[in-house]
């Protein structure tokens, strides 16, 4: 059986609810001929044609907002945003209209906003930044990222399915750098769910997205020094499973909380506001944030290294409050 | 400047017709009244308060050739095209007194109101957000291969946002069914035509887009009718987008609160002479056989419609606050 | 000696750092003839001209790059904006242009971007919106807002005089509701410094903007029981005074984070990571969050009392945090 | 198609002037082809990598009449702009290799460059978005009144972004000194102008803003030359904005990943008839007393300043990564 990587995996996904569900379209720049500028919608075109499949003009904001008239009128859009950086040029759209029309108006938004996010491939500051935070923190949408090309499948398929506005965050550099065999029947992973990557007593780490591989790596040194590390892939960021976050910590006493995104304002912070009020009594450390410093994400290789949580920082941290 | 200058004989215009025309201004006239004169004032309606007066033709003179399939996405000052999709004054006022039986139970005020039942979309506050959006309705009804078309009302700011370039570039170079009908009232707020673009007409904006624009006499409802006719009719046989500027005048201050003193002296005075509602009036007495009887007789069942449906609104319960989170995402 | 309302003290810094500095002026909707929708720069046309106080069109992306791009050319612009929640639309040039200029080309911007925010005012889902959250993520930008009278006049003024791109958040329900007697005498507020508002040995609530007045006033009634409560004015958001989160935290031991803003995703979050990493040996009960529910603003009054924070509630909070 | 017959005699063009527009064309077009074709596949430059081929006309003939005073914000195809502002290769090879030394020392790659010194800003990757910037860096010339202009370059895609249409508005309304100049090279990454707006023209899209605007052969340097004469001559008046269009294609993939497949057969090959190179050195053989050896020196010369520039470049120091978290707010 051959493996499947993680970028043909949300090709897979979107390829099957477009076969299963025929309101179900996609709609972005350069997507349909091109198929993408990360290929992600190749052979789309072809198979489902340019009703379904459909080259806009540049304009993120009008992508969304016809994105969100679509779905008030029947259909189930996939909008794909060419980097995620660019998402910010849609943020009214999608925070002030789309994300509230249920609550405003009882209207349900079906609608998959797809954006290739994430650093490590030298695509400097506005080309690699982590966008999850300002639509985790608006009511009404949910945020998905996936880190294994089954979760990237799984997901996308439940997003597409689900009826509220779900932000769908791939991870560029996971797009070709992940694979594994993923099963021949079909399957979704439900929104909402994290997933224990890695069984582990000593220390949690909690984490998602690219982050979940450091971590994984770091655990895996970490055993070889008796440390046993659980890791957490969240994979929804909204709703959180705050039942899995909280057994984690309760587990191990002892948690780290990771992220590629930058510190201030970024998940961890929230991560600690439910840990530090849920499970206070069951700490037996500080709550230790890792995330990339407040900056930029910069170009240069050397810049870009520094900047990114390294394997050997999680490690390091990982020593550290193993014995504090 | 005579009104019936501006409002010839069209002997399409038939009595019937007028009669509905004229219900549905006097109704939108007198219920923005009752909201800002009377209820706005006595503290019965809280937050801002938006009226369309002197603009009632627009809504009026368009929506009333929607169907049920289209869908419409109405402004701030568009009251009119609510009241004929079905809306009632009871609702109306309910959703301005943040009711829990109004149409967004509370949760959005004032004009923020809409109804996916009725094909209303509830006003975008974002100025020129519903561009796009009415793009994409239109879109679907392109995909489902249906003859339904959109109705997008804004104004005159709108066209200085970016969404509203988007949208109507998209809906142009798609070719979607959509009927965009821009209230330029000279004014946005406080800020005058000539502070918003350096040309007069915005029909002119839209050459960028390649898609029909027509300029119409905003006060007078049978012009606003027979160009949407126009608009619908090219939209519906699948030509695409369609432009009407309507020109008129905002007869009241920006919202409740506003003196609107920065309007120049006179400007007010010179535009109340071609009030829509009188224009029409005049056109029923010369060409559809109506007298001054009928509009006040008219104007007092409209009045006791109010008065009813204000009482009934008031005797509302407001939502119950621990319904406070519920509807933010789907429950299954 | 008059008192001197939040909004007035706003008008005044602008006004007398208009007087100091030539480079310093004034764009928006509105803001000229009418005065702004909040009347904060009324008068300021007749003193200072057409040219130092100007009407836009309404276009808030283009107010934001033409602000930016005069910053670069040599000017000290303050733009307004309607209200906060339309800053959406500017989102990309805040976020990707302005806030990335220092790094990426050592650009300054000194640029103040003031935008009345928060509800309790009955404006609804777009018009109530605590948006803070965004650009205190956003690395390059600071983010203030003030919670009285003195600290809007000395921070608005630090914010004109700072090189640095600066969101300046005024509370709506605060402008005409809070009032005091300021110096006569010049005087700024810097950037980056919390206020102990009220000093207290038992409970720490840390918070800011018009939550501190709510937060006093569960303090007052706190104190008749016994129960005493500092009240920690953070002031600024970004960069926050961990010093003073800190030393507030391990002299109380108990902390209650409190905002206006929605909960997940918000400030107090953040102000858990901070303090369940650095102070965590001094906690004597769990991080204790209090901000408004996860939902979009909502309009009519019964919601909107249910959706904000009130003294109640944190008065029964601070209650169980003492007896814990 | 023959190259002369879209370049007439123009007497004003002497021998100095074409010189010394030839050696940035030259320039920009070898200096990129070096980074595509051999550093960016050698792995030397990382990221994305852009290039102006065949639209080097338009940076270059425009950016050539800009003084000490006036603001540049380029787009990611004008490298000659750069140049001519005094960038030097070495400054160019450092960036897009991310060497400490390079115009964003480490901090951004590739096209992503500028210099506050030089007055020219770094591209703003997010497509439109320097159009509001420039109306800014407009505004404060006026502010000062000075006769400075800002010179705006974007492409056919850019005019599709809210914040074009908010950009030229706002300068319109404001009339503010910008030469806007609009690169149609057909294409927006795979996109190409019919999927884009359903007008040819993008100069029929400046009506909405009642400034001139006007369309020029994008691969004549001399016709983009004189355009801008105008067009900084109206600015610098105290006019307002200017806009100019010129027609052009881009003769590479979008970026250097970009096969572009999707462009026809026989499309490009039509257009590299048209190159602007060639019908500048045509022109200079006919007209101004060049010759053959004289293009073979100056690319020979070029070649030499680019080999030394690549060494230079290749020597420089990575950035310290111990500097990662500077100069993100300033430090007083
Ligand atoms: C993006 C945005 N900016 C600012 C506002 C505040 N605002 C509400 S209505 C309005 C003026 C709108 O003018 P126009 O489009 O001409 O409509 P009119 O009120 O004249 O009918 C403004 C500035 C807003 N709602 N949205
Ligand atoms: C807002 C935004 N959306 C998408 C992109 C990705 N992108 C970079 S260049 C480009 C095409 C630009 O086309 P055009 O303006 O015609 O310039 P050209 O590349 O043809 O010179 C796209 C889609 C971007 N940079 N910014
Ligand atoms: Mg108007
Ligand atoms: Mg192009």
């Amino acid at each position: 059986m051959p493996q499947t990587t993680y970028v043909e995996a949300i090709r897979q996904g979107i390829w099957e609810e477009m076969e299963r569900d025929s309101t179900v379209f996609l709609m972005g720049e350069d997507v349909a001929v091109y198929g993408g500028a990360f290929k992600v919608t190749k052979g789309l075109l072809d198979r489902f044609g340019e009703m379904r499949v459909v080259d806009t003009p540049l304009a993120e904001s009008g992508i969304v907002g016809a994105g969100t008239g679509a779905a008030i009128n029947g259909l189930r859009p996939i909008l794909e945003m060419q980097f995620a950086d660019f998402m910010a040029c849609g943020f009214d759209q999608i925070t002030n209209f789309a994300a509230k029309c249920r609550y405003r108006w009882g209207q349900s938004i079906p609608m998959v906003i797809r954006a290739p996010a994430g650093g490590n491939i030298h695509g400097g500051p506005f080309h690699s930044q982590n966008v999850e935070m300002p639509y985790v923190h608006t009511p009404g949408l949910k945020v998905v990222q996936p880190a294994t090309a089954y979760d990237a499948k799984g997901l996308i398929k439940a997003a597409i399915r689900d009826n509220d506005p779900v932000i769908f965050l791939e991870h560029k550099y996971l797009y070709r750098s992940v694979k594994e065999q993923l099963p021949t029947d079909p399957f979704t992973v439900p929104i909402g769910k994290a997933n224990v990557h890695r069984e582990g007593s000593d220390i949690s780490i909690v984490t998602y997205g690219w982050m979940v591989h450091v971590a994984e790596e770091a655990a895996e040194r970490a055993a070889a020094e008796g440390i046993s590390v659980e890791v957490l892939d969240l994979r929804t960021l909204v709703p959180l499973d705050r039942q899995a976050i909280l057994a984690t910590a309760k587990k191990t006493s002892k948690i780290i909380l990771l992220h590629e995104d930058t510190l201030t304002g970024g998940l961890g912070g929230e991560l600690a506001g439910i840990i530090g009020e849920h499970a206070f009594e069951y700490l037996d450390g500080p709550l230790v944030r890792i995330a990339s410093p407040d900056t930029p994400v910069p170009f240069s290789e050397t810049l870009e290294k520094a900047f990114l949580p390294s394997t050997d920082q999680v490690l390091e941290k990982t020593r550290w409050l193993y014995r504090y | 400047m005579s009104a019936s200058a501006t409002l010839p004989l069209r002997a399409t215009f038939d009595r019937p017709l007028c009669d509905r025309v004229l219900y549905y201004m006097v109704m939108m006239r007198e219920l923005e009244d009752r909201i800002e004169s009377k209820l706005y004032r006595q503290g019965k309606v809280l937050g801002g308060c938006y009226t369309g007066r002197g603009q009632e033709a627009i809504p009026v003179g368009s929506a009333i050739l929607s169907r049920a399939g289209d869908w419409l996405t109405p402004s701030h000052r568009d009251m009119g095209a609510l009241l004929i999709r079905g809306i009632t004054p009871r609702e109306i006022l309910a959703q301005y007194m943040g009711r829990a039986t109004g149409l967004t139970k509370g949760r959005d005020g004032n004009m923020h109101m809409g109804c996916a039942r009725r094909h209303c979309v509830p006003i975008i506050s974002s100025i020129g957000a519903s561009i796009p959006v009415a793009t994409g309705l239109a879109f679907a009804m392109r995909y489902r291969d249906e003859s339904n078309v959109v109705f997008n009302y804004s104004g005159d700011g709108a066209s200085s946002r970016g969404d509203w370039h988007e949208g109507i570039n998209i809906a142009a170079v798609m070719r979607l069914p959509i009927v965009f009908l821009c209230n330029n009232n000279l004014y946005a707020y406080s800020t005058p035509l000539d502070k918003q673009m350096r040309i007069t007409d915005i029909a002119l904006r839209v050459k960028a887009y390649g898609i029909p624009a027509e300029i119409v006499d905003g006060n007078d409802v049978f012009a606003v009718y027979q160009a949407t006719q126009r608009a619908v009719e090219h939209a519906r046989s699948g030509e695409g987008p369609y432009f009407i500027e309507c020109k008129t005048f905002r007869m009241s201050g920006h919202s409740a609160h506003d003196a609107a003193d920065y309007v120049p002296r006179g400007l007010r005075e010179e535009w109340s002479k071609k009030d829509p509602i009188l224009m029409l009036q005049k056109y029923m007495v010369e060409h559809a056989g109506a007298d001054e009887r009928d509009f006040v007789e008219l104007r007092q069942r409209v009045l006791d419609e109010i008065a009813e449906a204000v009482e009934w609104a008031l005797n509302q319960p407001f939502p119950d606050p621990a319904t406070v989170e519920d509807g933010v995402y789907e429950v299954r």
